[in-house]
């Protein structure tokens, strides 16, 4: 009993974000991911401080807590001092730990996730990156936007960026001896290690559900079954 | 609305902000979709009001969009910030000012969460010693740049060119503000004016002559969600909270949104050519979408430089009823030239909403 | 024989205050009321009626005034500051004057929270939000511009109590009931109107308390959504738009109202506070004033001669008021006695 | 154009448009049923409840909330054995209030 929730407490999100919860609802009331989906941040939290291992498991491999946005509006009303946004964080970050986040769909979006934002940040210091920005996957960007990426050079020039180049500046080039420190603390940090072990556990799941990890990861991306929102 | 009560709170959270000597981080989203809002930034704060601003080519993202996407684990944010302020000991600078609302978040909750655990600093320091050979001092004031315009608002007021008001009838310009969640709902005390009624971007409509409008869902997020815009598979979320912003703001009528995060201006502003495309609505007037800019190109406009030099044609949303509103001159023949009025293609257009 | 002369200063002319003295008067003593207000009566004054049986508040006092009339009561009496001398208290008031006293009663009573520091509820802000005291003063006078015959209308319980950020984690205990009392009284007022109570847990304690909700409930129709509200805002009719969970059902719910009541709720007088860390006498962690035993001796101080009734200890009904100041009366009278 | 995600609607309750007839007649009809304080010993009880979710208290409530389909589900899943009425503390005659409510329809009109 208590063994998932020991091992949340060793994340000081976690230590921050739950104190004591009296169930009042002022968390859900305003979460812009209660509104839409199936998901109800005080139920998540009075979960969690129930400690039982069986439940908060159930949590770990399920979609439920892959709803929050982690605007954290919660954390400004609770009259307790918690922050149901950050017991979530707590929560993913030991789904993606334990490989339970490839139960679910909305969980196993972690890696497609995982590849590009780092992908981006080990290769061009940002987490975003108009290089690896395609507009064929981001369609909503509209006419202009894919206009942009046609002709990158000659906006980002237009406007004031040093899109591609040394020194300072918008979009500049970021040394190779900063992308290196950049790797060197991912070393260090646990970064790697954890973009390695969610590579490992979404292989394991695209191999058991008889998917090319490309297609595995795209599908992961691009899939939306019905059943989350709540109209559905 | 009494406002005299607002007053009232914004006395309540009044923001240290250095005048001057500011180290500056970019935003991995305001630079790739509003690039010429940072260069303005600098150019403003630089050129036109004397300031100190200082930049170095070697930092990089905070991670925390990476962070809030839950794909990296704590410690690996916190030493790219360390990382950060290792840089800004280097270049001998103390106020850090950020470009990104996520960014200004990141670096609160971190320094807020050594405060509490000193011994997870003390470990952060140990990583980035390893990692890169670096020690970092932890900045004397973090400030997003919001919050230098924010201070500098009156300067800009007296060098404007153009004011918030209608050139047609005097009357003020109707904005909505729309804050950013990270920018004070964790930290009340780290914004301008607090979490429920900040004050950083109406103290700069109100210096510049518009009036703010309050409506129910204000503080509502966007609908970024980190990875309910970033996954493709989620970006019904989004798409529905910015909807959601829009039904509730749309009695006002108002003529155009100032923003505070990077993000924001791209949402606001590109869900709405979705909702135009999935529902034929449109929120201004005529068929076309209500402006959602960033607070550089809002002081960029008042300082009456060229609409396009500021980036407004790459929001989807176009600005022209705004610009004629407040009589911004402007060519539509340059509007999408390259560098140096080099001709390249014009985007397409959408299907429903107009755009020029 | 018992030493009758010594001086009794009763700080505080409410209820507690008044009923403390008049109990003081029949055990032959010659208290002294000081009150900073103009008037006495406190709170209970400036309330219409009481719950839960309705009683005007009027009825309660009255005969406190009756009983007190003849004993000596300074008006717009402001205590500057109280020294403690060896076994006596001398209180400095802002004219000038001061007064010595061998013993010290502290009837303080209470403030009521600061509902415009819950700044998300917009009191002070949105022009349709209004506070429990407000409200009772509407009950007086039927003269504020913000209850116009209001078509639906919400309390908010627990403003300012059971709230860690606002800085007053304990239960104010009255609000609940007082929530269900204005309720009733606005459907009974305004019988068209829908009325919805937003409360955490209803905490309906006392005698007659839970008839009252099942009246409220059964008779008055209002209904009753267990979940804080979470955020108002002002929708472009000047109405207030409420956000809160249903979470008896987990869903969010929303509501427009023509008038939203804070419940605020029971803060320690700031002037209690005062007096007592300068005298040496305990402050609790919840703010009130600590009595030496919270189950045996809750009208002693930590300190001999000095004593409590009422609210100055924490939340406390009207008749628990009353019943306190009678036994700090006679707390009082053993203190001469076996001084003597 | 397809963007490959939707706008979904709110599932916020909206209490200014919730249609409360069905509930107002019922409450006309058994005037006990709005005494319920939601503590749940009716669904504890009930023999229906662990493969049905029925539960007299989230009847009461969906009527408030708009939740019709929700409500006739759980009605149809009821047995009539009468052990809500035998655990209620508010003493809400239960068995009663559902034979009354399934003769309602959404209008609250009187239809069996």
């Amino acid at each position: 009993m208590g063994k998932f929730y020991d091992e949340l407490c060793k994340d000081y999100r976690f230590r921050e974000g739950l104190k004591t919860c009296i169930n009042c609802g002022t968390c859900t009331a305003i979460c812009p991911a209660a509104e839409f989906y199936k998901y109800d941040p005080r139920k998540i939290v009075d979960t969690v401080q129930r400690k039982d291992d069986a439940e908060i498991e159930a949590l770990l491999k399920s979609d439920t807590i892959w709803y929050c946005g982690e605007c954290m509006s919660c954390v400004t009303r609770c009259p307790r001092k918690n922050g149901p946004g950050l017991v979530i964080m707590a929560l993913r970050n030991l789904s993606a730990k334990l490989g339970y986040f490839t139960c679910s769909e909305k969980g196993r979006q972690l890696w497609p996730l995982t590849k590009a934002l780092n992908y981006n940040v080990l290769n061009f210091g940002y987490c975003v990156h108009p290089a690896t920005f395609a507009y064929e996957d981001h369609p909503e960007s509209g006419p202009v936007f894919e206009w942009v990426l046609n002709h990158k050079e000659d906006v980002y020039a237009r406007l004031g960026a040093n899109f591609g180049k040394e020194g300072p500046g918008a979009l500049r080039k970021i040394p190779q001896e900063d992308l290196d420190e950049l790797k060197a603390i991912y070393d260090e940090t646990g970064g790697t290690e954890r973009i390695q072990a969610v590579e490992k556990a979404s292989r394991e799941k695209a191999a058991e559900m008889g998917m090319d990890f490309d297609e595995y990861t795209k599908y992961a991306f691009e899939h939306c079954s019905p059943g989350h929102f709540n109209n559905e | 609305m009494i406002y005299q009560g607002k007053q009232k709170i914004w006395s309540d959270y009044q923001k240290e902000i250095p005048d001057d000597h500011w180290f500056y981080v970019r935003s991995c989203i305001r630079q790739s979709f509003f690039p010429a809002s940072e260069a303005y930034f600098v150019k403003i704060v630089r050129d036109v009001l004397g300031k100190d601003l200082y930049e170095t080519p070697h930092h990089t993202t905070c991670g925390g969009i990476a962070y809030h996407s839950d794909t990296i684990p704590q410690e690996t944010a916190m030493t790219i910030v360390a990382r950060q302020f290792a840089l800004m000991k280097e270049a001998g600078y103390k106020n850090l000012v950020t470009s990104c609302i996520t960014s200004f978040g990141n670096y609160c909750e971190i320094l807020e969460t050594w405060r509490e655990f000193p011994e997870l600093e003390t470990r952060i320091r140990e990583h980035l010693w390893k990692a890169c050979r670096r020690e970092f001092d932890k900045p004397e004031y973090v400030c997003h740049a919001s919050d230098v315009v924010f201070k500098l608002r009156g300067e800009i007021a007296e060098k404007a060119k153009y004011r918030l008001v209608s050139r047609a009838t005097g009357e003020p310009l109707r904005v909505v503000e729309h804050i950013g969640c990270h920018y004070s709902k964790m930290f009340p005390h780290k914004g301008v004016g607090g979490a429920e009624y900040p004050c950083v971007l109406s103290g700069m409509v109100e210096s510049w002559g518009g009036q703010v409008i309050d409506y129910p869902e204000r503080r509502h997020c966007c609908g970024f969600g980190f990875r309910q815009y970033l996954v493709k598979a989620n970006r019904g979320y989004s798409v529905s909270n910015t909807h959601k912003k829009f039904e509730s703001m749309e009695p006002y009528h108002p003529d155009m949104i100032i923003t505070n995060c990077p993000g924001c201006p791209y949402f606001l502003d590109r869900w709405q050519y979705v909702i135009a495309e999935q529902t034929g609505k449109t929120y201004g007037q005529n068929g076309f979408g209500i402006p959602a800019l960033t607070y550089e190109e809002l002081a960029g406009l008042v300082l009456g430089y060229d609409p396009w030099d500021l980036g407004l044609q790459i929001h989807q949303v176009g600005p022209e009823p705004l610009l004629d509103k407040i009589g911004i001159a402007y060519d539509p023949a340059k509007k999408y030239l390259g560098l140096n009025e080099k001709e390249i293609m014009k985007p397409g257009l959408p299907t429903v909403l107009k755009c020029c | 024989m018992i030493n009758r002369q010594p001086v009794i200063a009763v700080i505080g002319a409410g209820i507690a205050g008044l009923e403390a003295a008049s109990q003081l008067a029949a055990l032959g003593y010659k208290p002294i009321l000081i009150e900073k207000a103009p008037v006495v009566g406190g709170h209970v004054a400036e309330w219409n009626r009481l719950f839960p049986d309705m009683t005007p508040a009027e009825d309660v006092l009255q005969p406190l005034l009756a009983r007190t009339a003849n004993i000596r009561t300074l008006l717009n009496a402001e205590i500057s500051s109280i020294n403690r001398l060896k076994d006596e208290y001398n209180l400095l008031f802002s004219d000038g004057s001061s007064l010595l006293c061998q013993a010290v009663l502290f009837a303080t009573g209470f403030h009521l929270f600061d509902a415009s520091k819950k700044e998300e509820y917009g009191y002070g802000i949105y022009d349709r939000v209004i506070t429990n005291r407000d409200l009772e003063q509407w009950f007086n006078s039927r003269q504020d511009a913000r209850v116009d015959k209001p078509r639906a209308v919400g309390f908010v319980h627990c403003v300012g109590s059971r709230d860690l950020k606002a800085g007053n984690p304990q239960c104010s205990k009255v609000c609940c009931i007082t929530a269900i009392k204005q309720a009733i009284e606005m459907k009974e007022e305004f019988p068209d109107a829908e009325v919805y109570c937003f409360y955490m847990d209803l905490r309906l304690f006392g005698k007659k308390y839970e008839d009252f909700y099942i009246k409220a409930q059964r008779d008055c129709g209002i209904h009753f959504i267990r979940g804080r509200v979470s955020e108002v805002g002002e929708a472009i009719d000047g109405r207030v738009v409420v956000k809160a969970e249903d979470t008896l059902s987990g869903k969010p719910v929303k509501v427009t109202l023509d008038l939203l009541v804070l419940m605020a709720g029971i803060v320690c007088n700031p002037d209690a506070q005062h007096y007592a860390r300068e005298i040496g006498v305990a402050v609790d962690e919840d703010g009130f004033l600590k009595s030496r035993n919270n189950l045996a001796a809750i009208t002693d101080s930590s300190r001999p001669g000095v004593f409590f009734a009422g609210a100055c200890t924490g939340a406390k009904t009207v008749p628990e008021t009353l019943a306190e100041a009678r036994s700090a009366a006679l707390a009082i009278h053993h203190y001469f006695n076996t001084r003597k | 154009m397809d963007f490959g995600f939707k706008l979904s609607p709110s599932s916020a309750v909206n209490l200014d448009q919730v249609d409360r007839r069905r509930y107002d007649r019922l409450v006309q009809l058994v005037p006990d049923a709005s005494t319920c304080i939601g503590c749940g010993s009716c669904s504890a009880t009930c023999t229906a409840a662990p493969w049905t979710g029925m539960s007299v208290r989230k009847v009461l409530l969906g009527l408030q909330r708009g939740q019709d389909a929700e409500v006739d589900r759980m009605l149809s899943a009821c047995m009539l054995c009468g052990k809500c009425t035998m655990v209620c503390p508010r003493g809400i005659n239960t068995r009663q209030l559902i034979l009354t409510l399934c003769r309602l329809d959404k209008n609250g009109e009187v239809v069996r």
